[in-house]
């Protein structure tokens, strides 16, 4: 075993530059898919009924897409279109729209069960739109909503990982490849989810942080 | 396990693989393929059971590597990486190296023409090894080597081929000769780009016993006859020249 | 495609099916478990369902699966390829439902809490009367949305040879040269079989959206 | 007391005029009217259920009338001119932001501070400069005796001192109109006479005020107007002398009586 | 007014000594002691934030006071023999279980109806017959008012009509003692005179309260001795007759004058 990480030692760079895209693509996936999903909700939620079916269309149809046939779809399909990515944007692009929907539901369901009161005491006040949203409604929703929002950023970064199909070159992608070439799974393995590990860990320090805020209201 | 344990316990258990044609593949639901066919053979030579999983290929890297399958059965290519790791039969064809392009580029007539094209792979492939060799080539003409893409599997390197987005592949002859046989209409076969490359099973290494008990039965099938026939049925041809021990 | 690659096909869902029934049905009350335990800050049991959970949402459900198929033989456990690929799916599961449980019970209400405690209602029974009743309402969204993932991710168990749908689909495809058939009618299988949880999902909001709300 | 019949002739700050709104089926207002004067402070009294809060609802558009019209300051509310179109947010919001409610159930928002609280509707509804409003709340908090309590958060405070923040924080939208829905009710006595001293001298400075209440006292003492709700129709309005000295109604007589046994 | 000689000879149903509690370096309660005894109506006054609600609730041990004892019937609360281990959860709601709470903020169970809301804990937790209970319930109902909203869920209850739902709730338990948290704060007069005779009627058949109130006409007439509270300490304790009439200390003149002027 003590080889096979020394075999590993040896690709470091490689581990290296797919860890840096994984994170890039994390990074970018997560802040738009959270953004978006949180302007999303607001249709979910709206009075129209043309909006919130159409909405809800389209997050129930991202539910039940396999995100690899999703990829799939942005990376071979769109190209018939007329629409050409590179994989790197490709990927961003099927991680943004996908979990922009799974976003969109956590903060939905949170959302539906604030309490009224809070938010009919906001509309008394001359709160409307945009700004009922951002500044009454979002905040109280984040703060609950923190363990269900950690949950998708941690599914966002592990769909990173599906992105080695269309050969982006990340984490998983220079794991396998190290794997394969040395015939040494288990050793590549363990490092790779040690490495997933730390960047999860990330997005559970700032979960616990949340926590922290919404604790000291509640 | 070794071959004392398997003589003891009664069985051996074989991985092959489930997408791997022509050597292994499903045909409704039945294995079937080179390997499969060689299989049948090997059952009626060794004297224990032989138990079959049909598996991924990660899963077989991760299998035979924890010892829960004593041999993958499937065309492993001899590199020196692996060898580190793992112990290999005798080759039971040849697999040299050549690139594939799409039919309507006619930019591409020659390997000294591949200088800065792009090139997928399949990542962590024996073909990525091989790669430095096509750098030599590709020096001796003042030429180098392009962008080298690496695909999770050979499916999705062949449509971004297809789509323009690479410019050639660099597979086995034989997978290569099988595409092109599929969809004339799309691919076309170019030269090689490697010096021999050969696939054969794979053991854990120090296994020495059941590599030669494995060595047996191909030298036995080679004798016989019936290799060469198998390789004429599945590939279109047969390698009469192949080495019994073969060194990277 | 064939009839018979069809078959497989439906084989391959039947497979999907019953694994992530399983994964469900054992994941969800494992998940709602250990949220209790961290909920309740029960000593020793609380930091090691921290870290379970914190382990087991990092690690790709691939590698999960690998490690229990082939790693635990090493020590000592043997498992079958069927079994490995449930406990891969429960035990991965169960992680994101921890979160999600927890989430709904830090935000339950705690005024209600005390007022089944103050009329001498005991843990237990409080939060079988009072707080599941209520709390499963508030997860049910993100709940179905970890169900959907599973399913989809349930693929991941094909790497010990359980042929699912995608495998079946990529076996077709390995044949043919031309996967983009079976792998479309693998999509639409794979849309038809989360359809009816989300539908569900809708179902239940409507008929229990109506009672209840703040007090 | 002020004199309301030199009020009564400026212009109504709120004209209600045939409210219903039934709720699935119960009818629980029914072609209710009423005007409050520039000023004015209309105290609105009736048992339990009788419709007082539906109605201050409707008032501010929360909950939408089967039937009737609210205007504010001759400005229809909920409805576009004409009456047919209904109002968008936009312009529905510009008007609630005019009035000022404190809810019976106080409603703060539970993620921000007391004082936060208290400018948020000021800073980012209306728009005012933060130091300014900031120094504003402060001393509301400052009258309502809640000073140390500025960066609090509502969950951390008893049942009164909720109360007094939300009083504080509808004064700080210096709205036209203050709606008030029992503000007192979980108050004690002690407070109640602050509270009272903040609204009359709000009543002094030109406010005008709807008070939903069961505190006879400060009927009596301070509003201009009193009126009785029942069954979501109003069984007697008048001024609080008479009211209370010699109600026209059985109803009214027999209301004032509970009360005075009590 | 029923004798209070008598009843303090009894034994004590609650007796509350030294009870201390510090949040946040903020003491809220200050060495508080106080005994009710059988069939003894007790009226807590104070100003906001003064800790009455503070000190009900370590009487139940939702909050675990910093010092002091609790004992019901005589057997401590929160603690085992001896004073040094805490209880346990379930030794903890058998006493609870012989409490019943009203809240200021009516706390009812959302998922619940009406009269699911005041069956759940003599049917879960007293482990009485089911029909009983519901036979029971319906009359509480009948009591407080609220027969025909039997099936309604709490969001469709108006204020004073949740909290009638809370004292409801809490009589179902038959409990020796009650606690009420401001109970008719929330009541419009009319209600407040029914609540009252549903109160006194228990208290005649044996019941014993203790009840934190702003209805200074309640305490009055109904309590056995008022308590005052201020800054976390009881500044004057007496009989009723004694103590709206000739209060001992400036403090209680001070706080009975704000209500008399109010
Ligand atoms: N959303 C609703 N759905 C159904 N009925 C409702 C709803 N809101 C209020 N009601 C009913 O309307 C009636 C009037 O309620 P409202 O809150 O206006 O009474 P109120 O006069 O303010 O009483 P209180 O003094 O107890 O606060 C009540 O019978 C109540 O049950
Ligand atoms: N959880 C808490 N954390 C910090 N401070 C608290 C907490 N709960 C109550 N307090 C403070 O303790 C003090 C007493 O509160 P309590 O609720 O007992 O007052 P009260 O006498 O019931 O007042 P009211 O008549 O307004 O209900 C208040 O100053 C309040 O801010
Ligand atoms: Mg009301
Ligand atoms: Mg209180």
């Amino acid at each position: 075993m003590m080889r096979d990480f020394s075999l590993i030692w040896q690709s470091a760079d490689r581990l290296l530059d797919g860890l840096i895209n994984t994170v890039l693509l994390s990074l970018v996936g997560a802040a738009l898919a959270l953004a978006l999903g949180a302007l999303l909700a607001i249709p979910l939620m709206a009075s129209n009924p043309v909006l919130r079916l159409v909405s809800r269309g389209f997050v129930d149809l991202m539910r039940c897409v396999p995100f690899l046939m999703l990829t799939y779809l942005v990376y071979y399909g769109l190209p018939r279109l007329g629409l050409r990515f590179d994989n790197w944007t490709a990927g961003l692009v099927a991680i943004v729209v996908y979990n922009t929907a799974y976003m969109a539901e956590i903060i939905r369901g949170i959302w539906s069960r604030l309490e009224r009161e809070t938010i009919e005491a906001a509309v008394a006040f001359g709160f409307h739109g945009w700004r009922l949203v951002s500044r009454i409604i979002l905040p109280q929703v984040m703060l609950a909503a923190g363990p269900m929002i950690g949950n998708q950023l941690i599914q966002i970064i592990k769909d990173t990982a599906f992105l080695t199909i269309i050969a982006v070159p990340e984490l998983t992608h220079a794991a396998n490849s190290i794997q394969a070439q040395y015939f040494i799974p288990f050793a590549t393995f363990i490092t790779a989810v040690l490495m997933y590990w730390a960047l999860c860990m990330v997005v559970e320090v700032g979960v616990y942080a949340v926590e922290r805020i919404a604790e000291r209201r509640r | 396990a070794t071959l004392e344990e398997i003589k003891a316990r009664g069985y051996m258990v074989v991985a092959t693989e489930d997408d791997y044609k022509p050597f292994e593949f499903l045909e409704d639901g039945k294995p079937t393929g080179f390997d499969n066919e060689l299989l049948v053979e090997l059952r009626k030579f060794v004297p224990f059971e032989i138990r079959q999983e049909i598996i991924p290929w990660s899963g077989i890297l991760a299998g035979v590597a924890s010892g829960k399958y004593d041999m993958a059965l499937t065309a492993v290519i001899i590199t020196k990486p692996r060898m580190e790791t793992l112990a290999f039969t005798t080759p039971i064809a040849d697999a040299t190296h050549f690139y594939v392009k799409r039919k309507d580029d006619s930019s591409i007539k020659e390997i000294k023409d591949l200088t800065g094209k792009k090139v997928g792979v399949q990542t962590g492939s024996a073909q990525l090894d091989k790669l430095p060799e096509l750098q030599v080539m590709l020096d001796k003409t003042g030429g180098k080597l392009g962008e080298v893409v690496q695909y999770g599997s050979y499916p999705e390197a062949y449509q971004d081929l297809a789509l323009g987005r690479l410019d050639y592949v660099v597979n086995t002859i034989i997978n290569l000769r099988s595409l092109v046989k599929d969809k004339p209409e799309v691919f076309e076969l170019g030269q090689a780009v490697s010096g021999r490359t050969v696939p054969a099973w794979a053991i854990k290494k120090g296994n020495t016993e059941l590599v030669e008990l494995i060595n047996a039965f191909l030298a036995e099938q080679k004798k016989n006859g019936n290799l060469a026939k198998l390789q004429e049925k599945w590939f279109g041809q047969s390698f009469p020249d192949l080495p019994v021990h073969f060194e990277p | 495609m064939t009839f018979n690659a069809f078959l497989s096909l439906l084989h391959g869902a039947g497979v999907t099916i019953s694994v992530s029934l399983a994964g469900i049905a054992l994941g969800v009350p494992f998940g709602l478990a250990l949220a209790l335990l961290r909920w309740q800050r029960v000593p020793l049991l609380a930091p090691l369902a921290t870290v379970y959970v914190s382990l087991l949402r990092s690690t790709p459900a691939v590698t999960l699966c690998l490690l229990i198929f082939f790693a635990l033989p090493v020590i000592g456990i043997e498992i079958d390829a069927l079994s490995a690929a449930v406990a891969t799916l429960t035990l991965n599961t169960a992680a994101f439902n921890c979160e999600i449980w927890r989430s709904g019970l830090m935000n339950f209400s705690r005024d209600q809490i005390e007022a089944a405690r103050t009329f001498g209602m005991s843990g237990p029974l409080t939060f079988r009367r009072i707080i599941f009743p209520q709390l499963w309402r508030t997860c049910l969204p993100s709940l179905v949305n970890e169900m959907t993932l599973l399913i989809k991710s349930s693929t991941a168990i094909a790497v010990i040879g359980v042929a699912e749908i995608t495998r079946a689909a990529i076996r077709i495809g390995a044949q043919t040269y031309d996967p983009l058939p079976p792998m479309l009618v693998a999509t639409g299988i794979y849309i038809v079989l989360v359809l009816v949880f989300v539908g569900l999902q809708r179902f239940t909001e409507r008929v229990y959206g109506h009672a209840g709300g703040a007090a | 007391m002020t004199d309301t019949a030199v009020k009564a002739n400026d212009i109504s700050v709120l004209e209600i005029s045939g409210i219903t709104k039934t709720f699935d089926d119960k009818v629980v207002l029914d072609g209710v009217s009423l005007t409050v004067a520039r000023g004015q402070t209309v105290c609105l009294l009736g048992p339990s259920g009788s419709g007082k809060s539906t109605l201050l609802r409707c008032v501010n558009w929360l909950e939408r009338p089967d039937q009737g019209t609210v205007l504010l300051c001759g400005e229809r509310i909920g409805m576009r001119k004409g009456g047919v179109v209904p109002m968008g947010n936009a312009e529905l919001a510009r008007l609630r932001m005019r009035m000022g409610t404190v809810f019976q159930h106080f409603n703060l928002w539970p993620h921000l501070t007391v004082l936060q609280n208290i400018i948020e509707a000021p800073v980012h509804v209306q728009k005012r400069r933060r130091d300014e409003v900031i120094a504003e709340a402060e001393a509301l908090l400052e009258n309502v005796g809640l000073a140390d309590k500025r960066d609090a958060f509502p969950s951390r405070l008893s049942g009164g001192q909720k109360q007094r923040v939300g009083i504080a924080r509808a004064l700080a939208m210096k709205p036209e109109l203050l709606l008030f829905d029992e503000p007192t009710s979980a108050l004690d006595p002690e407070l109640v006479g602050e509270v009272i001293a903040v609204m009359k001298s709000l009543s002094q400075a030109g406010s005008t005020m709807l008070v939903v209440t069961h505190e006879m006292g400060f009927a009596r003492e301070t509003a201009d107007k009193v009126v009785l709700m029942d069954g979501g129709r109003i069984v007697e309005q008048g001024d609080p002398e008479q009211f209370f000295g010699n109600p026209r109604t059985e109803r009214a007589r027999q209301f004032l009586q509970r009360y005075v046994s009590a």
